[in-house]
């Protein structure tokens, strides 16, 4: 009787500290607070393809942020009645940028490129999700060296050794 | 015990060839090293106390006595050993040999033992010692392929792994791979008297491996072993 | 099934409880139903018992043999999972590999013999038994479990060599 | 002596107050709970100078980890470290409590295997020296950490990221064996002091009961229990002599692995083995003269155990010699540049004083315990053998620091001066083992109760002409 | 590299417009990149490379730059740029550190506690703009406003020179310790003297065999380092005919010396009589390959070898040796360097070494000396003339007496770079408004009513022609390369705009709407001419290749044979130097030298060159005194040891490096630190300014300062303070252990 509950107790501290890591894994997957309301989901159902705003992929490392000026190409005309839409105009006379708060990021000590990404065949959602049917934009996946190594390592050698080196993306 | 797959002579092996007879000890490649890299400032304090920060630097070496006294400089770097003490000794991995013969340093693996730092036998390793501070505005002149290391960890000369990735990535995209020469680590694009020379070791044809066979070059402290992949070449002699 | 009583017995020598536990075997009461409480580990064999038989050997082994299979894991199978090349050294090296083995070997073995031992001596166990304080003051207590029957026979062995306080084991909680 | 439960048998006369013991009054006269009684009431008696000692101890202690949360905080550039000394006091004094914690292990399992039984009273002691100075070591690694928060990546687990640690490197080697060694030395302890728990147990009440139950774990004296015990401890002593040996080998590595010059030494392992159990030594016949004194054990730690202590400590001074000077010959004959500018500096250089401090502090303690009349007189041991310790502790530091001060190319040399944080973490490391051992002392029978009965059940007096004269039986 | 224009190089310098719009990140971790407008050719995270040129000394070499988002990110040589050929020197790759200092003014601001009071205003630049046209108008007399200038590029100077000229005004006195130092105008006196025109000659050191500088620290800080040192490289290593040959005559071995064959000690001031005997040796033996020394004869006839070899300490056996080195030599070139300048008898040791060069027949050839082809047009043709120091004598006299009521500074700092002895900081407080454009609070700033904060040259528009050139014409171009990150406005704007306020003959004189309307008029003046590297369609096209590429220049090499004039009909003259202050009493010479790292001072607050360890004593962030070994242990007195420098005008505490390769009768200072003002990094550095030390006396042939000419005591105090070295003082500077 004493035994067992002596071990017991043991496989559960065992149980509790494996819990306890299991749970830092665990990513809150929220959406931040942006500051305009913006769907994406609206927009690719409008039929715009995610390089005509995001529109650097294929020559840079990062993606980009369309300006405010690309925005309002747009929008000086389309549904300027709506709020948010305003909101968007209201940036434009002021000639603020918007403050988008970033949903996908990697890490400060990370090097990575959308360039060779996309080069490789991969879609904006092998990554990002189905974002075409956000209404509010969040993160689908916690982008983490786990993940990244997952297809990394999949690739065929002698790719794979390369893209399995450490300095492939840290810096 | 098997066989090391750093030694085979097949694909890349970075290498940096240092002239000793064109180095003028100007610390341009300091200076480009620190504006490359995000290295960090110490201040007189810290650095009279031999907690700077420099990638490189140039020793001074001291002959004879007056007046027949020479001064010579070398510039020490990371050597990017072959057989690198640091490398086994770092518990996580955080130090390692790539596929292209670097000596690599994964910043955000480092937990700070200095393991590495004491094993080193030129001590081409720099510490951390404290938070970096970048007073607004110099922060915008860090450069982004770059992380900006934390304290409490090692780091060292990289080759300018960035740039190397950078100029492989361009050539990847215009389908051909990278030509002796067109790779240039920040101390060596500045070097005003081009005394640095970087190259791949393993291509008999590239100006390092040439350099490499030269009857001048010798590399830095041989005895132990650790074979570099900084070649240096002797100083010339001619008396008048 | 037979009524059976329970009866301790404190003694102050050991000579006297050897000689009262042979007599006691004599009157047919298992060495199973005797339990010898001293403050002071006796030799085997000083009050006329059996030696027991330990399993703890094969646990100790066991755990030995799951440190050295653990450290085997971590030395020569882990390298393997990511390889990263260091100093020229192969990602195994007997060396590292046999100090890393030896040493999780070692600790498995004193894991598992602490285990083990506190297993064997069915560890921790905090519930009321039968015990006697004067024990660690030097006495030595012995626990008889017998027949009713042989009530009187018992008493009688036990006062003829000098043991007191016998009577009802108090159940204390330990 | 309220605690006390007076379970005394009427027949005994039972003197209200202890008796004075003389000083080799044996054992063998007392009765049982005599024995119990001389053991439990120095725990239970407080003075005002105890709690002045843990408070100063404690106000220490509270002041390093302040030191330490400093150190974390604005990073290792607090610390006197720097380029090329990027190992300081932290890992010499790591080194230093390694050592200390050896000297636990060599008196009980070692003369436990050899059936010395002159180490009954002193083992308890000494295992528990072993493990606090365990403890104190092993914050060693995690201090000198420049990411001590991330220390778990040194701790093998399955991760997301595939990767495990380094098993080629030594720390990962010391890691793993320092931590089996503070497992096992403390399991070691702890399972022989199983039946004092339940002695302690049965002589008191109120919060000590309750932790004295729980520690006893319900143990009882069966005579089966017994045999286990014994059987265990069997297995400890001779799986833990192994650790003991490999924990020591495993920090010289840190240093004899590399190529940093007069570290890269094959003779290293045995030379800081044989130093450890010197200073160790040393240093356990310190804390017995200390605590001999403060807790009146008198009887249990009689001076011929300090004779044999002092004995072993002579001997292990004289190995210590020894291989230092197998090592330092080599180096000198080998006469390469570098080791002799190594040499130079602490010989005739600015290291100097530290080695003619180091060599004087080790060397005439070995002279002086030939004297019986130092080994049995305790302030001339204690003032020997803390003398031992400071000369180890020199040595320690000349090897981590002096040999990092100087490499292959003077352009690096450097020098190193400790910070005010470095000497508040060791000095919290001294006083922390000093308040554990000062607590473990009023919470735990200092002597092994049990031990020591076991080996009074072990005695006959025998009469020689005019002199009783203890011999022991041959049993087992 | 430099050789072959490889496609990538000429994408890294392809853009070329006008800096990224938009506002860039504060924190480039965590903001991602919004624009409101996206600038044209910058993808966000892709680095975009921008020419321009360096502006960090006047040498004037081709920068790239890389910026990322509109923000500079790094500075590399421009590799088409003949001058630097895609090197850069130290000082040029901390650049990014003038445009990001903290200590920067980030307005022009007015000094609202009264000068000399540290409290500033901000001001509105039309404000400032009227506040310095009314000062400007209100003049009783355009004589009695002075404009004192520094290190300008060209168009700024020319700019300058108009407006002055327009208002009647003399032109601006240009003067800094780094054109001091170098011995700029000595320099072109030299060539006025020898070759009859006031360009600076090139000394062809990469084709020579044997190069004899005599105190030209040619690879640290003289005129032009970064093309001297691609020089060497080529020199050392890089000819077919052999590894080439370098004697440095100086009495303090500079990091120029180390890199040297041979360092021949010679007592200061002696240079000159070293160049005499040598070349009396060679006349009068008839050495080398030229042939007859007859016509040389006559410049020698004065000269005694055993007289020369006594007073400048070099044996007689030494002279001969070096003389036949010389005289053997296929080619060869002796220089007459920035160290000569500065001495009493300055001018006539120059042309004592510049003779040299004529009795080997080096002149005009390959690695011997020739003269850069100007640019085709003439309005790029004038350069800025630096000022003799009596002309800036002259102004604190006028100061001194009130006849000056305007005084704008621009890129110099006198306050720190004039020798404390000339007394500048009494005269500005006679002066009763005075304006400074400079765009960081240094010590001349301070006693500015207005700081009318200039942008730094990253920000700016300009071009320069570098002096000395090179072997063909150049013109380099500068553009800002980043939007000015604060309220500042360039100098050349803020002319125009006060000669826009002033209207009149002002406002005729400069007549241009902005800074980049002038210059591309300027500028393109150049196209269509056939020499240029690069060929444009039209005038506007040309203006975007002369960015894109960092300048104009010629495709090929020009050089030009200068011609000597009369004067090598003539002995060479002998002057004895003189150095100020009683040997018996102050028995060193003082040896002020510039630091490679902080030139005359202005890279002091850059914390990149503060912490780049000095070459020779790996010193960062600090100031010493060199001494020789004999000297410090007859002193007594060692490594870190505080003595007590003392001339006849000043003193100074400073700690002791004890230098081997130094005259036991000479003393070196670096210059550079001891600022009062000028930001947090240069603050940084406790101890005084050497010129405080400085004799202000000049040589009487150039009107030049000369700086090494004055003589001090040492006495140790007694404390020490601890100099952050690189290198280990147990070490000693030993390479190996043996």
């Amino acid at each position: 009787m004493n035994r067992f509950w002596f071990f017991s107790f043991l496989i559960l501290l065992v149980v509790g500290i494996l819990t306890g890591i299991l749970l830092t894994r665990i990513q809150v997957f929220s959406a931040p607070e942006q500051p305009i309301a913006y769907s994406h989901k609206t927009h690719i159902e409008a039929g715009i393809q995610c390089l005509y705003c995001h529109s650097s992929p294929l020559r840079s490392d990062l993606a980009g942020i369309p300006s405010v000026k690309k925005c309002m190409g747009c929008h000086n005309v389309i549904a300027n009645d709506k709020p948010e839409v305003q909101e968007l105009a209201g940036y434009w006379e002021r000639e603020e940028p918007i403050p988008w708060v970033r949903v996908s990021s990697q890490p400060e000590f990370i090097y990575f490129s959308h360039l060779p990404h996309l080069g490789t065949g991969l879609s904006c959602e092998t990554c990002h999700g189905d974002i075409g049917q956000m209404t509010v934009t969040r993160p689908v996946v916690k982008m983490d060296m786990g993940w990244c190594l997952d297809c990394h390592l999949k690739e065929p050698q002698p790719k794979a050794t390369r893209l399995a080196d450490c300095l492939a993306c840290h810096k | 015990m098997a066989k090391d797959a750093n030694q085979s002579d097949e694909g890349i092996r970075w290498a940096l060839v240092v002239d000793l007879d064109r180095c003028t000890g100007c610390q341009a490649c300091v200076v480009a090293c620190h504006a490359e890299n995000n290295l960090q400032i110490v201040g007189e304090k810290e650095a009279a106390y031999g907690r700077w920060t420099h990638w490189i630097i140039i020793h001074r070496y001291w002959e004879g006595e007056y007046p027949n006294v020479k001064a010579r400089f070398m510039p020490i770097m990371c050597q990017q050993c072959s057989e690198a003490p640091c490398e086994p000794v770092c518990p996580v991995f955080a130090t390692y040999h790539n596929e292209e013969g670097l000596n690599a340093q994964i910043y955000n693996r480092c937990i700070g033992t200095r393991f590495c730092g004491s094993a080193c036998p030129y001590k081409a390793r720099v510490y951390n010692w404290f938070r970096p501070e970048f007073p607004e505005p110099l922060t915008e002149q860090l450069n982004p392929d770059v992380s900006v290391r934390t304290r409490g960890i090692m780091e060292k000369c990289t080759f300018c792994i960035q740039r190397i990735r950078r100029v492989e990535i361009d050539a990847q995209a215009e389908g051909r791979s990278p030509t002796d020469g067109e790779i240039q680590p920040a101390c060596v694009q500045t070097c005003p008297t081009s005394a640095l020379i970087f190259g791949d070791l393993n291509d008999p044809n590239s100006h390092v491996s040439q350099l490499a066979h030269s009857r001048r070059s010798f590399r830095l402290l041989p005895e132990l072993g650790t074979d570099p992949g900084v070649i240096y070449l002797k100083g010339g002699e001619v008396n008048v | 099934m037979d009524k059976t009583n329970n009866l301790i017995a404190l003694f102050h020598e050991s000579t006297d409880t050897a000689e009262a536990i042979d007599e006691l075997h004599t009157l047919g009461i298992d060495d199973e139903k005797m339990v010898v409480i001293t403050g002071v580990p006796y030799p085997h064999g000083a009050l006329g018992r059996q030696v027991e038989w330990l399993t703890l050997p094969y646990i100790v082994a066991v755990g030995a043999l799951a440190g050295f299979l653990f450290g085997l894991f971590l030395a020569v199978i882990t390298p393997h999972l990511y390889r990263l090349d260091i100093g020229g050294h192969p990602p195994v090296g007997f060396p590292p590999a046999a100090i890393i083995i030896f040493v999780f070997t070692m600790m498995a073995t004193i894991v598992s013999t602490f285990l083990g031992v506190l297993w064997e001596m069915n560890f921790p166990r905090f519930g009321p038994a039968p015990y006697h304080k004067l024990v660690t003051a030097g006495h030595l207590a012995v626990l008889l479990e017998y027949p009713a029957t042989l009530d009187s026979q018992v008493r009688q062995v036990l006062e003829s060599h000098k043991a007191h306080h016998i009577g009802e084991p108090e159940r204390m909680a330990l | 002596m309220s605690e006390v439960q007076p379970t005394q048998p009427e027949q005994d006369n039972h003197p209200d107050q202890m008796p004075e013991f003389e000083e080799r009054l044996l054992l063998a006269e007392r009765k049982d709970w005599e024995i119990n009684e001389a053991v439990l009431q120095p725990m239970f008696k407080t003075g005002r100078g105890f709690w002045i000692l843990v408070a100063i101890l404690s106000a220490i202690v509270l002041w390093g980890f302040y030191a330490w949360g400093y150190l974390i905080y604005w990073g290792m550039g607090t610390a006197g470290i720097n380029r090329p000394v990027y190992w300081g006091l932290f890992i010499t004094t790591f080194v230093f409590w390694v050592g200390i914690s050896h000297a636990g292990t060599m008196i009980s399992a070692v003369l436990r295997l050899l059936k010395a039984d002159w180490r009954r009273p002193i083992t308890r002691g000494a295992e528990a020296m072993t493990a606090f100075a365990l403890m104190m070591a092993g914050l060693y690694p995690l201090i000198h950490l420049g990411r001590v928060w991330k220390f778990y990546w040194m701790i093998p687990y399955p991760n997301n990221r595939f990767m495990w640690p380094n098993f080629q490197s030594p720390l990962m080697w010391d890691m793993v064996a320092i931590f089996t060694y503070l497992i096992g030395s403390s399991l070691y302890l702890y399972l022989a002091l199983i039946p004092d728990m339940a002695m302690a147990r049965d002589y008191t009440e109120g919060w000590r009961y309750k932790l004295y139950r729980v520690l006893a774990l319900g143990w009882r004296g069966t005579e089966a229990e017994w045999h286990k015990l014994h059987r265990a401890l069997g297995i400890f002593s001779v799986a833990i002599i192994p650790i003991f040996l490999s924990v020591h080998s495993i920090v010289s590595w840190d240093f004899a692995v590399t190529i940093q010059p007069r570290w890269h030494s094959t003779i290293f392992a045995p030379y800081f083995v044989i130093g450890a159990v010197y200073s160790g030594l040393s240093a356990l016949a310190s804390i017995l003269i200390i605590v001999r004194r403060s807790m009146r054990l008198q009887e249990f730690l009689r001076s011929e155990h300090f004779d044999s202590l002092g004995k072993l400590v002579m001997v292990a001074g004289m190995a210590w010699v020894y291989f230092w000077f197998a090592g330092f010959i080599v180096e000198w004959y080998g006469n390469e540049p570098i080791v002799r500018e190594l040499i130079h500096e602490e010989v005739s250089g600015p290291l100097a004083p530290f080695f003619y401090l180091q060599m004087g502090a080790n060397i005439i303690p070995i002279i002086l315990l030939v004297f019986k009349r130092v080994r049995t007189t305790p302030v001339l041991l204690l003032g020997t053998t803390l003398l031992v310790n400071v000369g180890m502790f020199t040595e320690r530091a000349l090897i981590v620091i002096g040999s990092l001060q100087r490499n292959d190319l003077p352009f690096n040399w450097g020098t190193y001066r400790p910070s005010w944080v470095e000497i508040s973490i060791v000095a919290m490391t001294f006083a922390g083992f000093a308040l554990l051992y000062t607590l473990f002392s009023r919470i735990i029978p200092f002597v092994p109760v049990w031990e020591i009965k076991e080996g009074r059940l072990r005695y006959t007096l025998r009469r020689i002409g005019r002199l009783l004269v203890p011999t022991a039986a041959e049993i087992e | 590299m430099s050789k072959k224009l490889t496609r990538r190089d000429f994408i890294k310098i392809a853009a070329g417009a006008t800096a990224a719009t938009g506002l860039a990140p504060v924190a480039r971790r965590i903001v991602i990149e919004p624009f409101v407008q996206p600038p044209e050719e910058t993808l966000p995270g892709q680095a975009t490379w921008y020419a321009s040129t360096c502006r960090q000394c006047p040498a004037g070499c081709g920068i790239v730059v890389r910026t990322i988002n509109g923000r500079a990110k790094k500075i590399e040589g421009n590799p088409l740029h003949p001058l630097n050929q895609g090197k850069l020197c130290a000082r040029g790759q901390a650049g990014l550190q003038v445009l990001y200092n903290p200590d920067r003014l980030r307005n022009a601001v007015r000094q609202s506690g009264g000068r000399g009071s540290r409290e500033y205003e901000p001001l509105y630049w039309s404000e400032a703009l009227d506040l310095l046209a009314e000062k400007v108008s209100s003049l009783g007399h355009p004589d009695r406003m002075a404009f004192l200038g520094g290190l300008m590029p060209d168009h700024l100077y020319q700019l300058t020179n108009s407006l002055l000229t327009a208002l009647g005004t003399a032109p601006p006195i240009i003067y800094d310790l780094q054109c001091t130092l170098e011995g700029r105008r000595p320099a072109t006196q030299l060539s006025q003297t020898f070759f009859g025109t006031a360009d600076l000659p090139v000394y062809d050191i990469a084709m020579s065999d044997v190069v004899f500088s005599f105190g030209a620290n040619l690879f640290e800080t003289w005129m032009s380092p970064v093309a001297q040192s691609v020089a060497l490289g080529s020199m050392r290593q890089g000819k077919l005919s052999g590894r080439g040959l370098i004697v440095q005559f100086e009495p303090r071995l500079s990091a120029t010396g180390a890199s040297a064959d041979e360092w021949i000690p010679v007592r200061p001031g002696a240079e000159g009589y070293v160049a005499l005997a040598i070349g009396r040796i060679i006349v009068e033996e008839r050495l080398g390959h030229v042939g007859s020394h007859r016509d040389n004869a006559v410049l020698y006839q004065n000269v005694d070898v055993r007289e020369m070899s006594a007073a400048s300490e070099v044996s007689v056996d030494t002279l001969r040796r070096l003389a036949q080195a010389f005289a053997d030599a296929d080619r060869a070139v002796a220089i007459p360097g920035g160290y000569l300048s500065g001495q009493h008898n300055g001018f006539a040791s120059m042309l004592a070494v510049q003779a040299l060069n004529r009795i080997v027949a080096q002149i005009g050839r390959q690695g011997g000396v020739f003269l850069s082809t100007p640019a085709p047009t003439v309005a790029l043709r004038s350069k800025p003339e630096v000022n003799t120091l009596s002309d800036v004598r002259n102004l604190i006299k006028r100061m001194n007496a009130g006849e000056v009521d305007l005084l704008l500074i621009h890129g110099t700092n006198p306050l720190y770079e004039l020798p404390a002895a000339l007394g500048f900081a009494e005269a500005i407080k006679h002066v009763p408004y005075v304006v400074s454009f400079s765009p960081f609070v240094d010590e001349t700033a301070v006693w500015a009513d207005l700081i009318l904060s200039d942008h730094t040259y990253l920000e700016s528009w300009g071009y320069q022609v570098p002096s000395p050139g090179t072997d063909r014409p150049v013109i380099s171009s500068q553009q800002p390369v980043v939007n000015p990150l604060y309220d500042t406005r360039s100098t050349a704007q803020v002319l125009i705009e006060l000669a826009a306020r002033l209207g009149g003959r002002a406002v005729e004189a400069i007549p241009w709407a902005d800074e980049e309307s002038y210059l591309q008029e300027l500028v393109t003046e150049l196209y269509g001419s056939s020499l240029g590297a690069f060929d444009a369609r039209t005038p506007p096209g040309f203006w975007t290749l002369w960015r894109q590429y960092g300048g104009w220049w010629s495709e090929k090499e020009i050089r030009q044979e200068p011609e000597t004039t009369d004067i090598v009909q003539k002995p060479l003259p002998m002057v004895d130097p003189q150095f100020d202050g009683d040997p018996e009493e102050y028995p060193f010479h003082l040896y002020p030298y510039s630091s490679v790292a902080l030139t005359d001072g202005r890279g002091a607050n850059q914390p990149w060159l503060q912490e780049t360890p000095d070459p020779m004593t790996t010193v960062q962030w600090g100031i010493w005194v060199e001494l020789n070994p004999q000297t410090a242990e007859e002193l007594g007195v060692e490594d870190d040891d505080i003595v007590l420098v003392e001339s006849p005008y000043g003193t100074l505490e400073v700690s002791v490096f004890v230098y081997p390769g130094i005259r036991p009768d000479v003393v070196a200072i670096p210059i550079g630190q001891g600022h009062q003002d000028y930001g947090r990094f240069a603050q940084a550095v406790t101890g005084s300014n050497p010129l405080a030390l400085l004799a202000p006396i000049t040589d009487p042939d150039t009107e030049s300062l000369a700086w090494g000419a004055t003589r001090v005591r040492l006495s140790p105090t007694g404390r020490k303070k601890k100099l952050a070295r690189l290198e280990s003082i147990d070490g000693q500077g030993r390479e190996s252990i043996g």
